[in-house]
């Protein structure tokens, strides 16, 4: 058996006394690590304690009921994942009943609602209704690949950002983070359509497009035929997407894509994120982001740098 | 709880190997060491690989445990398993903390613990608890060519309990000398159930079963024909053990849905195998496709 | 010290009589298996027999030398690389002069001219001349991410693809290979555009733009500062590519991106491919590409499988 | 050559760990087993770590070797060579064949080995083989506080023909009492360069090194100061190693450039650190910016 380095126990401690809180679209956050939507659920709660987050986002929510897609879902790649869940879940109002208040009963975390829609008309409705709760932000996803209407469908034409971030402005006063989709020739027209469209925040990388094939079965392995790959292996674009839109638009950036431990995060920061969101990391070892928030903060000591503010600006040019 | 520290149920961490041997052509004996020996038959744990090309969990059911240890028995069919059939004692291997929820106690007096292939090591465990429990356990395992854990069954539920049905006829008189005790019947375990069923008295029974799909679909259908009024009460109390590909193992990607039909609304709701199951009512459970 | 199951040496030797020969755009390959362009030189002679390839694939050639990017041109990543080589080349005459004889003497091994240029009359340029030879085939790359005039500018928007493929293609009747960018939106109109344009024959994928920042240095790794991700990482992004090309052009594909295993080289011609070309993987065993072949003949000994063309139609959907 | 079985120079092959030793607080001396032992001094060997997520070749250069094993002296950097420093005698590790030009044998009498860090392991394997081959050396190695390769230098040439240049005044001391006959001096090789080169003849010789950029750069700078007539013929005919960052390690990628200057005609080339070198004349180098 190899010996995963990355995410072995951290052992030196954070010095007191770093600064670790953020400011997201005018949301405080305690430390930059929130959880990537998709790969959190009440459950999580059983893996560390999540009041230790920056932030928790939870998967999507439409206005009803979805059932995703059928399995299989999920296929290993290397380096990495493809899924293929499809938006599955509860509707809003089961939401607003039965998941927010559990969250909410989670002293000082911000709960960042991520919203999905088939149409430009679904997407303001969820957010307008949530706009009536005490939720602290909305993510907008426009970028999920596995679903036929909705989703990437919006985030990868400039008119289909521009007006789904229009519309969902409209229905809404709550921050608003724009998730942006990878499978794009230029990502920050996409972050600046965005950003001219009223979004307070970005978020990315959702999933790069992918397909496994089972050789022997002679079959796509995932029922929806192409999923969307995240992991480790997708990190080095999700670095450049982040860094390339930050020298574009001048929004709060939340990073993700393949961050598997802290130095993966203070890359992110470097790059120019102003969070650091976990995804695929958080499902192969269940308290990955509490870990990397502790990576992080060891980083930063290593590093000699005392704030996430000072590691913003940190990298040399 | 603010100042209790806190403590995750769900769990990834270091163990080591104690044994790993071989059943059969393909079928793996792990031992690990396992400080929550005490499990819930149908639960299960990943066993993750530690590898950067290969990040996803591989769960595997328990099968038995005690102080200290659990057993898993495991079938080499991809690069996964391939590695894990290549552990020495002494390995450090990582695997998570039990998961899901376990074949419920029997409510009745008589237990069919009815498996097929590597689907029999959590039916294993549930005969061996419920005869533990002082049930009467009939085995009704199925192999196409190399039975597992029949001593195991032999010596948990009494050797006359245990039924083997085997697809390749011409293994069948070597192993009817090497367990002179069991029997042997060419078929699968609805050809035994069919045998053995009708000589049985009227009571209910709990049926606990884990097999690939078309075992679970058939035995979904055999436990029907017992249900005369068609108002839903079979004979038999079917309980399910399913699998679907994962994504974490433990609840918290949606990866792992099956389709189960809620009894009272009739609606079909995917649930998480994971983190509701694996073991599910067998009526509930609506197959894919 | 884990141990790399995929490229451990296959002791399964294939069984005489399974027909491996495809013919591409005319020209017949004794099997689908050659090297992707910039990670075959000269040099290659000495790590394996390279005439018991199916074709070589050059580097790209200009018409002029081109010094290429400054250094550090490679960063290593979590199931993969980043190259920022910058297209660094000795120019076409050096390379007819010096080159293309050595290669020449391998009887039976079809020669591909990887071209590129900083104009659209530059690509013409180097195919009239390269035409003058006896090369076999014409690979148009016009999807380098690594320089600024050139490359991907070209690949990623369907003028572009269209424009220089019509150029190139009116100055040679070589077949012509146009090797396309997955830094684009849909693959597949770029796909019909080359089309439309003239091509015989599609290469996909390049590499995918990305970046790595190093966090202690606090500098971004790459002198050129992005580069081309490559390798195993990104392999399932190439097969869903590959599986929508095929099904949207008639153009025999030759499939790349992250082929490590006759596994994944079988996976590529399932997915649509005709033909599969090794990149990274060479670079990190010296003899990947006849490896490489010798698995996928395992490989369709293990499937039941005797020939390419019934591989290629293998896929049950 | 149609029938011949065809051998390649160039393979990756797995070998054993014979040892791995610990020199200093970061620095490992290790020897794998190796068939071919015999090596020009200058030539490296491609470490790989057969990890999904580390997939790029160490280049190492070869410091020593015999009979079937070769000796790399590495220091602790990154996670690649971190992963090494845990290998233990008996371990697998994958490595290339002999790669690169060496130093090229000296014409002159008097050999100057200048090493800087770990830098001096290949340049310790130039002044070994010179000397064996008859010709003086002097030994100039730099360190910052904790050299390497001292005594080995001493049983090859000579202990009163080592210098070492030490950049932590505090350690001088100790130093000076474990090896009373070798001289050490505050500073760089540089110092001990301008200390010791007047007192000696003002024959021509010839200048193995190797180290970081720096040293390089200044090293090139003092050699050239003893080319009076500015004709490029300097009394020492300097010869450098060079590191770049490797995609293959072996010529097939184009990663690894240095931008070295045609004697002849002036033009500035980039050529493959793998391919043509890593050793290149002195005066040839031309670094970037
Ligand atoms: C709840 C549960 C309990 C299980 N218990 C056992 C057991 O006791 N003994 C046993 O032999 N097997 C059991 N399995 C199946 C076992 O998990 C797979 O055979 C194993 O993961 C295959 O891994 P691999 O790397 O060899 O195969 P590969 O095909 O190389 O694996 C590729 C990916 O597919 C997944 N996968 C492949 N086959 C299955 C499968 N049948 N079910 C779920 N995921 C799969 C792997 O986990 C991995 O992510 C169980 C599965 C589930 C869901
Ligand atoms: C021809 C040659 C000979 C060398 N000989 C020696 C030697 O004898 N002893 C010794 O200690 N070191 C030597 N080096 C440097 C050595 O290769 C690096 O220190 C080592 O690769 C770092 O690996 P890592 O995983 O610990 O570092 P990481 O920074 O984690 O490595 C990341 C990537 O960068 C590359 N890299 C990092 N530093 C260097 C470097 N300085 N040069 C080239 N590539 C680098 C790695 O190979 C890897 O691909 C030599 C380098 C070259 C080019
Ligand atoms: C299983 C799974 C489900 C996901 N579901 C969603 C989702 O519902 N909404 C969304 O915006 N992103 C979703 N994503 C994308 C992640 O939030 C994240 O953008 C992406 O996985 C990259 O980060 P990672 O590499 O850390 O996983 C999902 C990802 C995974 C792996
Ligand atoms: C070091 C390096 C240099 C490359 N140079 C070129 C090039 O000159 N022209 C080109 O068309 N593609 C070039 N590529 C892209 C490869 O040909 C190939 O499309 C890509 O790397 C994906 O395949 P792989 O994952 O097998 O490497 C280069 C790739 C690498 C790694
Ligand atoms: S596998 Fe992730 S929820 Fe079940
Ligand atoms: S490292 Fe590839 S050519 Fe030198």
């Amino acid at each position: 058996m190899g010996n995963d380095a990355e995410m072995k126990k951290n052992t030196d401690r954070p010095a007191a006394g770093l600064d670790m809180g953020v400011e997201i679209a005018g949301v405080k956050w305690k430390n930059p690590i929130t959880t990537a939507s998709g790969t959190f659920t009440l459950r999580t709660m059983r893996c560390y304690e999540i009041s230790r987050l920056g932030a928790v986002t939870t998967k999507g929510i439409a206005t009803v009921p979805w059932a995703g897609n059928p399995t299989p879902r999920i296929a290993e790649t290397y380096g990495g994942m493809l899924n293929a869940v499809g938006l599955q879940n509860i509707g809003m109002e089961a939401w607003i009943r039965d998941e927010l208040p559990v969250l909410r009963a989670h002293e000082g975390l911000p709960v960042i609602a991520n919203i999905v829609g088939r149409t430009t008309d679904e997407y303001a409705e969820v957010a307008a209704r949530l706009s009536e709760t005490d939720v602290d932000m909305l993510e907008l996803n426009i970028s999920c690949p596995n679903v036929k209407e909705g989703g990437i469908a919006f985030g990868t034409a400039v008119e289909g950002v521009f007006d789904t971030t229009a519309a969902v402005r409209k229905a809404t006063r709550k921050p608003l983070i724009v998730k942006l989709s990878p499978n794009v020739t230029r990502i920050v027209d996409m972050a600046k359509a965005a950003a001219d469209a009223g979004a307070d925040a970005l978020s990315l990388i959702n999933t790069l497009l992918g397909m496994k094939i089972d050789v022997y079965r002679r079959r796509v392995v995932l029922a929806n035929k192409t999923g969307g790959l995240s992991g480790p292996g997708i990190h080095p674009v999700a670095v450049r997407m982040v860094y390339e839109v930050r020298r574009a638009v001048g929004l709060p950036i939340i990073g993700m894509g393949g961050v598997m431990s802290g130095e993966d995060a203070a890359e992110m920061i470097l790059a120019g994120a102003d969070a650091v969101a976990v995804g695929t990391a958080a499902l192969i070892r269940p308290d990955a982001p509490v870990r990397i928030l502790e990576e992080l903060e060891a980083c930063m000591n290593k590093m000699g740098i005392a704030s996430i503010r000072e590691l913003k600006s940190a990298l040399i040019e | 709880m603010a100042d209790a520290p806190y403590r995750a149920d769900v769990r990834r961490f270091s163990t080591r190997v104690l044994s790993n041997t071989q059943l059969t052509s393909n079928i793996y004996d792990l031992r690990i060491e396992y400080a929550e020996g005490a499990f819930l038959p149908g639960q299960f744990v990943n066993l993750y690989l530690n590898r950067a090309d290969r990040l996803l969990p591989r769960p595997i059911s328990v099968a038995d445990g005690g102080e200290g240890w659990i057993r898993l028995i495991y079938a080499v069919v991809g690069k996964g398993t391939e590695i894990f059939s290549r552990l020495n004692p002494g390995d450090a291997l990582d695997v998570s903390t039990l998961i899901g929820n376990g074949f419920k106690p029997s409510p009745h007096g008589t237990v069919y613990a009815v498996g097929g292939g590597v689907g029999v090591p959590p039916v294993f465990a549930a005969a061996k608890k419920e005869a533990a429990r002082g049930k009467r356990v009939v085995a009704v395992v199925g192999f196409r060519a190399e039975p597992i854990l029949l001593d195991d069954f032999a010596g948990a539920i009494g050797a006359e309990n245990v039924y083997c049905a085997i697809e390749d006829a011409s293994v069948i008189p070597a192993l009817e000398a090497r367990y002179p005790e069991i029997r042997f019947a060419l078929g699968n375990v609805v050809t035994i159930l069919s045998q053995i069923i009708p000589a049985e008295a009227d009571e209910k029974a709990f049926m606990a079963a884990c097999g690939p799909t078309p075992m679970l679909k058939a035995l979904q259908e055999y436990v029907k024909a017992f249900d005369p009024e068609n108002d839903g009460r079979s004979r038999f109390e079917l309980q399910l053990s399913l699998e679907e590909r994962m994504g974490c193992g433990f609840g918290c990607c949606a990866g792992c849905v099956t389709q189960i039909r809620d009894p009272q609304t009739g609606t079909v709701r995917r649930v998480g195998v994971c983190s509701l199951g694996p073991v599910f009512a067998g009526e509930t459970v609506v197959f894919y496709g």
